[in-house]
């Protein structure tokens, strides 16, 4: 099944989401508030279940933050990636997906630590590299003119 | 090819040596302190401390192609309260810093640090743009030879272990204790 | 006569032992300051309560050396005088040997040589 | 009486807190666990990790594309190579530009070495860890071969940054072929010394069999790639399913068990040293003549989007990851790093077994620690 049939399939399949065909994987771009469901109906689909869960990259565009979610499915070697944006940046959050992939707990945290977005119903959120008063680094707007030496 | 050899005498001897060594020292504590500096020097044990990649440089020193044991210094000592001497291998970030300062305070005396690596020295290649890097382990421990490279070669440590040992055989025994009375801070 | 050399052979150990003791503690250089006498782990400050019963498990292990490490040491005089001595050492041997099997019976019947 | 037993904890099941911290011989850098006991019976391992956050994604917004090369290696010291080209094909799939096929085959050919010296490593320092000296001096032994072959033809011993965007920094040593047959023989002459030594002891198999089982299920939902994953039946081998460079045009076979436990995760890694010394062995005789790299631009600027390239480390599936809006230096790159990732699953696995397992079971997991920080 090439990308534009995987990019159907996965239409008909997430009702809603905006299904694109991207240079190298079919990309659906959908609203925060249906992430879960779809990873869930995504994760335990029949014909393409996307069990593995390769990386979640949090990104910070300017004036939204988002997150991108690598999913493929190991029996047959599709891989999707699921586009999410909020625009809230004093206190951003998405759905976690540490119930449907496990390997999400670290890589949430991660994002989390950087990013300064939260992910609600992380079993135990906290910072893994740095510590509680230090800002949120990834983002472009970071400043910290003591640590960093620009040139 | 490669560095020009050193020829031994004047790797003995030059003025920087004299200046180390104090003088009015009299016969007798002099060659009571050769002694004791002779076998501090050649059994310097360090501490197994490696953050990143000069950490395997400095197992690979440690393997039987460079062999450390030649200057006996092959012994890993995991806990500091049986090493003399701390390599700083690898980049220290600010996370890291207390505990480093910890391991130095827990050492016993004479204890002596050697800086391995541009990351120890100076940050090396994360000096610019990193805002979690402490640009140099001097800002955390007073550090006795620093070793450039990155990572530097197993001989550049063997080399930069040997400084570190002709700066023991100038210490006296008043010497050591000024210097360890310098690691003091009040019980607080 | 011969008396005199154990007093003096034990008086050299001592002498020899204090005075290293003695001159280490004049001439070492030492430094103090509060970390240095916090217990060490790993670089870090010790967490949760450090101070408290240890598994039961430990002790039956450490005994249980004991006794058999004791047992070592004992057979080692006997080996030296073994031949000299001749039958009478050798079933005093097998006898010394079938009481600590015994004990070594007992731990094992006791579930002590397996952790819990 | 009851202050006295409140601090000492008699009598209720106090949790005793190890720190197997930052300064630890078995935890290959500074990566600190926070163990919870009861007894010798390990009741939780909490990961704490950023004691070498050096900050690598941020520092590579501020940095141009050739500059970030030399962060990679960085990054997983012990397969630098590996991190060199898994960036360069990202950027080379950006600019759509074909590199020349003697590229390919030096670049397959110093990933494999570099797969066989971290390989090495690990079996030098996982004996170790159980308590074998020996291997520390076999292991590192036969390695400084492997660095002596990187020196001449990179400059470097471990961190060879050799790969560049559009090919190779500089072309391979005349006498790199003679170099890495003599050592691929040699290599194999000896590697029944490496089963000798560990992999036939009884009190190894007695400390590593059965012990921190992981099934194919909870290794695909942990994610757990590269040999931890495969010793559970996970076949995850990118050389395998995508092949990027020369990984196509040779003959190899991926190792796969099904077992799971440590002994299981050990073994992949001795016969994907075997199976590496034959992807060698396939291409070390004619590596095609030509140009060592493609002439580029000298500001490298990547067109906007999104690019992807997955490479098969000697850890597991490194991903790098490149957002671009068009300028000199990009706008996000992220580096999906195996050790990261697999330590998600050290807790999981370790639970119920002694503190000396998991000593065992983490060695058995191969981390490498500035790889999970980054």
């Amino acid at each position: 099944m090439n990308i534009t049939e995987l990019a159907e399939y996965i239409g008909s399949l997430l009702p809603g989401c905006k299904v694109t065909e991207g240079k190298q994987f079919a990309e659906v771009a959908l609203p925060p508030e249906m992430l879960h469901d779809a990873a869930f109906k995504l994760r335990n689909d029949a014909k393409a279940s996307f069990d593995f869960l390769v990386c979640i990259t949090g990104v910070d565009y300017g004036q939204d933050l988002g997150a991108t979610y690598h999913l493929r499915s190991v029996s047959n070697g599709y891989t999707v990636v699921l586009k999410v944006r909020t625009s809230d940046r004093e206190n951003p959050h998405f759905d976690s997906v540490t119930d449907i992939w496990k390997s999400a707990d670290l890589m949430e945290r991660e994002i989390y630590d950087l990013l300064g977005i939260k992910f609600t119903g992380h079993p135990d959120l906290r910072r893994l590299f740095l510590d509680r008063s230090w800002g949120f680094p990834l983002r472009k707007d970071y400043m910290d003119d003591t640590k960093i030496v620009t040139k | 090819m490669g560095i020009k050899g050193m020829k031994y005498e004047d790797f003995k001897d030059n003025e920087s040596l004299e200046l180390l060594k104090e003088s009015g020292t009299n016969i007798l504590l002099a060659t009571i302190d050769d002694v004791i500096n002779w076998g501090r020097k050649a059994s310097l044990w360090p501490l197994t401390f490696a953050t990143s990649c000069c950490g395997i440089e400095m197992m690979q020193t440690g393997a039987p192609y460079h062999d450390f044991a030649r200057f006996g210094m092959e012994v890993y000592r995991a806990s500091p309260r049986q090493a003399d001497v701390i390599v700083v291998a690898g980049t220290i970030v600010y996370k890291m810093a207390p505990v480093l300062k910890r391991l130095y305070d827990q050492m016993s005396e004479p204890k002596y640090v050697v800086a391995m690596g541009a990351c120890a020295i100076s940050g090396g290649p994360f000096f610019l743009n990193s805002y979690s890097v402490v640009k140099g382990v001097e800002h955390v421990i007073p550090v006795d030879v620093f070793i450039p490279g990155c990572p530097p070669r197993p001989e550049a440590l063997l080399y930069g272990m040997l400084q570190l040992q002709r700066k023991i055989e100038t210490e006296t025994m008043r010497s050591r204790k000024k210097r360890s009375a310098s690691h003091n801070s009040e019980i607080v | 006569m011969n008396n005199e050399w154990l007093v003096l052979f034990f008086l050299v150990g001592a002498l020899f032992v204090g005075v290293v003791l003695v001159l280490a503690g004049l001439i070492a250089p030492r430094s103090i300051n509060p970390q240095k006498f916090e217990p060490y782990e790993c670089g870090m400050p010790t967490q949760g309560v450090t101070w408290l019963q240890f598994n039961v498990g430990y002790y039956l292990f450490a005994i249980l050396f004991l006794v058999f490490d004791v047992e070592t040491v004992l057979v080692f005089p006997w080996a030296v005088v073994m031949r000299s001595i001749g039958m009478t050492a050798f079933v005093e041997i097998v006898i010394f040997f079938f009481i600590l099997g015994l004990g070594l019976l007992y731990a094992w019947k006791k579930h002590a040589l397996i952790w819990e | 009486m009851e202050e006295l037993a409140k601090n000492t904890g008699i009598g209720e099941d106090e949790e005793y807190i190890i720190n197997m911290g930052p300064q630890h011989p078995s935890t290959h850098g500074v990566l600190r666990l926070v163990v919870s006991l009861k007894g010798e019976i390990v009741k939780n391992v909490e990961p704490h990790v950023g004691y070498i956050h050096r900050g690598i994604e941020k520092m590579c917004e501020s940095l141009t594309y050739p500059q970030i090369v030399h962060l990679t290696d960085r990054m997983d010291y012990l397969s630098a190579h590996i991190n060199n080209e898994a960036f360069c094909l990202n950027v080379e799939k950006a600019l759509e530009i074909d590199i020349p096929d003697r590229v390919k085959v030096v670049r397959t050919i110093m990933s494999e070495l570099t797969r066989l010296q971290s390989h090495q490593l690990f079996w030098a320092s996982y004996g170790m860890d159980l308590g074998g000296q020996t291997c520390y001096f076999y292991g590192l032994r036969d390695r400084e071969k492997i660095l002596n072959i990187f020196e001449e033809t990179t400059g470097a011993r471990m961190l060879v940054s050799y790969s560049c965007p559009g090919g190779l920094m500089y072309d391979i040593h005349p006498n790199f072929q003679k170099r890495t047959k003599e050592f691929i023989a040699y290599f194999r002459s000896i590697l029944w010394e490496y089963d000798a030594i560990l992999t036939g002891n009884v009190i190894f198999q007695e400390r590593t069999k059965e012990i921190g089982k992981l099934s194919l299920a909870d290794a695909i939902s942990f994610g757990i790639t590269g040999p931890s994953g495969r010793a559970s039946g996970f076949s995850c081998d990118v050389r395998k399913h995508e092949p990027y460079s020369a990984y196509d045009r040779v003959k190899f076979n991926e190792v796969l068990h099904t077992e799971g436990d440590t002994f299981h995760r050990y073994l992949v890694r001795m016969e994907e040293m075997k199976e590496s010394m034959n992807i060698i062995d396939q291409l070390i005789e004619n590596i095609p003549e030509g140009p060592y790299a493609v002439k580029m631009k000298p500001v490298i600027k990547l067109p906007e989007g999104e690019y992807f390239q997955r490479v098969e480390s000697a850890r597991g599936e490194l991903d790098s990851i490149i957002i671009s809006d068009g300028n000199k230096n990009p706008f996000r790159a992220k580096f999906r790093t195996p050790s990261f990732v697999n330590l998600g699953v050290l807790n999981y696995i370790t639970k119920g077994f002694k503190i000396a397992d998991l000593v065992a079971i983490a060695g058995s997991l191969d981390f490498v620690i500035p790889d999970i920080d980054r």
